[in-house]
């Protein structure tokens, strides 16, 4: 299946969750991150059983430097 | 006994807070937040990057201070809310320094939309410091909707120009009846003084030291600046007069 | 290393000089001279007085400052050099703060008179420091004729006005090559600041402290205010902009 | 040929525009009128009060101007609204200085209320010239919704306080696509210059003159200081230099 | 009735001096001087030079102004009075504009020499009218020597930087029993504006024309700017305030 | 009837008409003037055809000097 | 012997030294004081030497609080 | 004889007048100049009866644009 990661297209195997998500973008610890699925957010406690399906938009965010 | 800083009930030592944005390293942004004493420092929320090295968030733990994420970047209160909503998440703090800006040129704040985006966080539980113009009344109404402080600017976001219209902020001060930190357009250390002096509770800085010559330098600079500032107007200063007033005795003197 | 104030060969740690003028009590002069750190005190010459108690001179012994007399209340050359002799006599220093004013009610330095009095003084074996305009040119003139540092004016002694003319005193920095202190006008914390940024040497503070509500915790501002200007000066500023300069990454910023 | 003041299509000679607020008598206001040389008058709507004397409406008319009502003590947008279509029916214009204020201290515009208010008067078929604050933001927004120009403060109406924030008035001029008119803040006739110097199409002056010791004469001020500084603004200034420019030859010297 | 500018006993309906450094041509020059009405004209004097084209003297004539000489350029008392009595043999007039400068780059007076040349003049027969500093004291200084008037400057000559300090101005103002002009520093028509309004009794203007963009049209600009400013100063401007003052009735609002 | 005129309580007879209000407040005429009834705005085409009824909140509001 | 004393009129026993004028103002000790006699300073050193005469005019100064 | 005319070098006859000199500049009729020599002012009326001899520095002045 497909979906947007960040902005980027990425294909996955059917059943993959939160977790998997994030080693794809090395941050398997998901330490100071948040993940929001189709503009929602996906709490902590959710990520494990969160299932991704076809056509999601994701955007895992972080800290950074800024303001 | 000095009265310290308390907003949201929590007390802080130090009225400087730090912003992160513009430094060229986290060692060096790690020296200047040390220089500083700021117990509180601002974080903008964007995209993971697998290639970035190091974590802010170490940084910010080794120094032992408390995070304050922002929503730097947001330009509606729908983008601003969402922002907040992945900050706190992410990070485990309720506390949000919310900006909704209007335009990429001058980052001025766009007061409707910032207004908006505060009163739904507020509802949401956040504990809400909004960086806003230097408009009295937009400042009451940010308060009114239950904001825990307001952040006028003294001039746009980086420009260093200092506190461009220090009688609106003077007007903010004598109405705000929660502290009142100046954020945004400190561009070297006496910009701070004259922002405490006028009665700020605090203020934020960054890319005057981020961006200075010499960061480290500059971050104590400001430390010194902002206690400079706080304590002279406790002190309370003499009037500005056009003429002098001798501090000399006009006795006394020898007649040749 | 941080480069040091240096005046006629002396080295100093604190660019504060102390003035005494407008304390109340001489223990409220001591408490804020302790606070300011300052090295070198200045006082002015009058005749005794039978009646008068304490002596200041203990004061700044214990406090192991130096003695900067002055010639304040002088309004002619002739004045000035007598006071400056009965000082070097009374207190065994060559040093002299020349103070030759024009009038009661600007305090304001006699230009001629003052040129007079600093070359008379300068062949006469004396370290001259004049209190003067804000004026290029006499500066100018008075280090060509020996003067071992200049002291412009902010603004009329006890006018808390601050620099009222700031570009003629860059105009100073920019050509002088002794040591620029600025003498007169500082009203609070952040003028001093404002002066060190500029790139003076050292500041000189009396009523702001002495008339100051609480004295002591201004002088402790004061201290603060000189080193936080001095390091902003060192630390070197960023520019100041008509727009803003982002400080947040404009880059990774999350999509609706 | 000199470019005209243009508003919504409507094309005017004069740059200023008049207030009447303040004036003690109708008749120190018709002299004040005519010595301005407006083409274009302010007035408040209020009830209809049976003991009041003498029309104001005749003395405008007897001057040949345009009158521009304006809502002067609204603090919602539904006040605002209401005034506005009140005075559409009293005095058959489609013309409206929209003001909607925050408190009754400052004066100042409520941004979010004033912003509901354009956007509705312009649907309904109004002329809309909002007083606003020094607010670029709130300036291209208000004008995103179709205002005929905008009308940014230069300080508190009546303050006489002068343009305390010309930066925020710069960027404003520099990004504004409909004519910009300076409202409130103007004390003398020096302030009124400054504003057309800065690139503002005109400017509305009131207090200024209806408060002046002789407010006819003050009148007569405006009228020249508005024109003079717009013609200097057409002129194209010298640039401002920290040091001289000579003047004069400095060849063919003679020698002594 | 309007007061008129009255110098050394000569009346004069223009408050504007006319200086004609700077202009690319005489022409140019003549159109600008038939613009601003100016009644008196500054020249500077300089060795004959065969290839010179065209008179000055020809063009001032023909305006019906008088000749003011001057002695730009001039660094003792010794060359000013030289220059003077040249300039009185070659035009026939016992006026002069004594300029005694300190140095190239600033062009700032050198108060002493300044000083020492106007006492030698007004021995001498000289109507004295001494280009000087911002100096209170060297302004009185000046008087009581004789001068017919104090020409303090606002900033260097062609800096274009208006009035830095109108705090001394200010002073000079309220002690002063001559004329006071301002010379140089004017850079645009609201610089003219403000120090007729803080009481100067006439300004000179030389490179603010001559060197703008459009010189007949600043020159245009500047003989209104001085008419505003003195008008505004004669009828008495209203006070600075932090809050506002309605203008509007606070009465008679409608309910809704 | 009853009824607020610029906050302030008239008593009228029944079927009175705008004109009849704006003379009450010395405005016959009514040049420059508009009315609104229970914050609308009555059009001064309506005004002789406006009926009047008990309890009518009315505001005659006029240019004056301000702004 | 008549002197002006800081501008106070004294009467002298002939010979009086400059310790003697100190005595008078309380100064016996004249630490950190000056003298000087019809405006010329004399040096601490010839106090004791020096002889006051009628009519001289003395000042004696020190330091204090001001500039 | 050698002078100095405005800094420049002339060679001249003997008994030569100021007229002789402005004729040189190209300012025979002399209007709005002043002539000093040696550093002292010639006044108009002397121009004629006066002799330029050997060495002499002579500075003619006219008004020009500046100030």
């Amino acid at each position: 299946m497909n979906v947007k990661l960040n902005g980027e297209p990425h294909q996955l195997a059917a059943g993959a969750s939160i977790p998997d998500l994030l080693a794809i973008l090395g941050f398997a610890a998901g330490r100071g991150v948040a993940v929001a699925v189709n503009g929602e957010v996906v709490p902590r406690s959710e990520w494990r059983s969160f299932r991704v399906t076809d056509g999601m938009q994701i955007e895992v965010l972080k800290a950074v430097q800024g303001g | 006994m000095r009265e310290k800083l308390q907003i949201a009930g929590r007390v802080f030592q130090s009225r400087l807070i730090f912003g992160t944005g513009g430094f060229t390293s986290l060692q060096t942004m790690a020296d200047a937040l040390k220089e500083t004493g700021a117990e509180m420092v601002t974080v903008a929320m964007r995209r993971v990057d697998p290639m970035a090295g190091g974590s802010i968030l170490d940084v910010i733990d080794a120094a032992g201070c408390d995070i304050l994420p922002n929503t730097a970047g947001c330009f509606t209160a729908a983008d601003a809310v969402f922002t907040a909503r992945m900050a706190r998440e992410a990070l485990g703090t309720e506390w949000i320094k919310l900006e909704v800006i209007g335009d990429d040129r001058t980052l001025l704040p766009d007061g409707p939309e910032l207004l908006a985006a505060a009163e739904q966080l507020v509802d949401d539980g956040f504990v809400v410091l909004p960086y806003t113009n230097d408009d009295p009344i937009l400042a009451r109404r940010l308060e009114q909707v239950g904001c825990a402080a307001v952040m006028p600017l003294g001039s746009p976001i980086g420009s260093g120009a200092g506190i461009r219209n220090p009688y609106n902020l003077a007007i903010i001060l004598e109405n705000a009846e929660v502290p009142v930190i100046l954020d945004a357009g400190i561009g070297t250390a006496s910009d701070a003084s004259i922002a405490m002096e006028l009665g700020c509770d605090a203020v934020l800085v960054a890319s005057a030291m981020s961006r200075a010559k010499d960061p480290v330098r500059m971050a104590r600079a400001m430390r010194m600046a902002v206690e400079a500032g706080r304590l002279a107007h406790e002190a309370g200063r003499i009037p500005r007069r056009l003429y002098a007033e001798a501090s000399s005795p006009t006795e006394g003197l020898a007649q040749l």
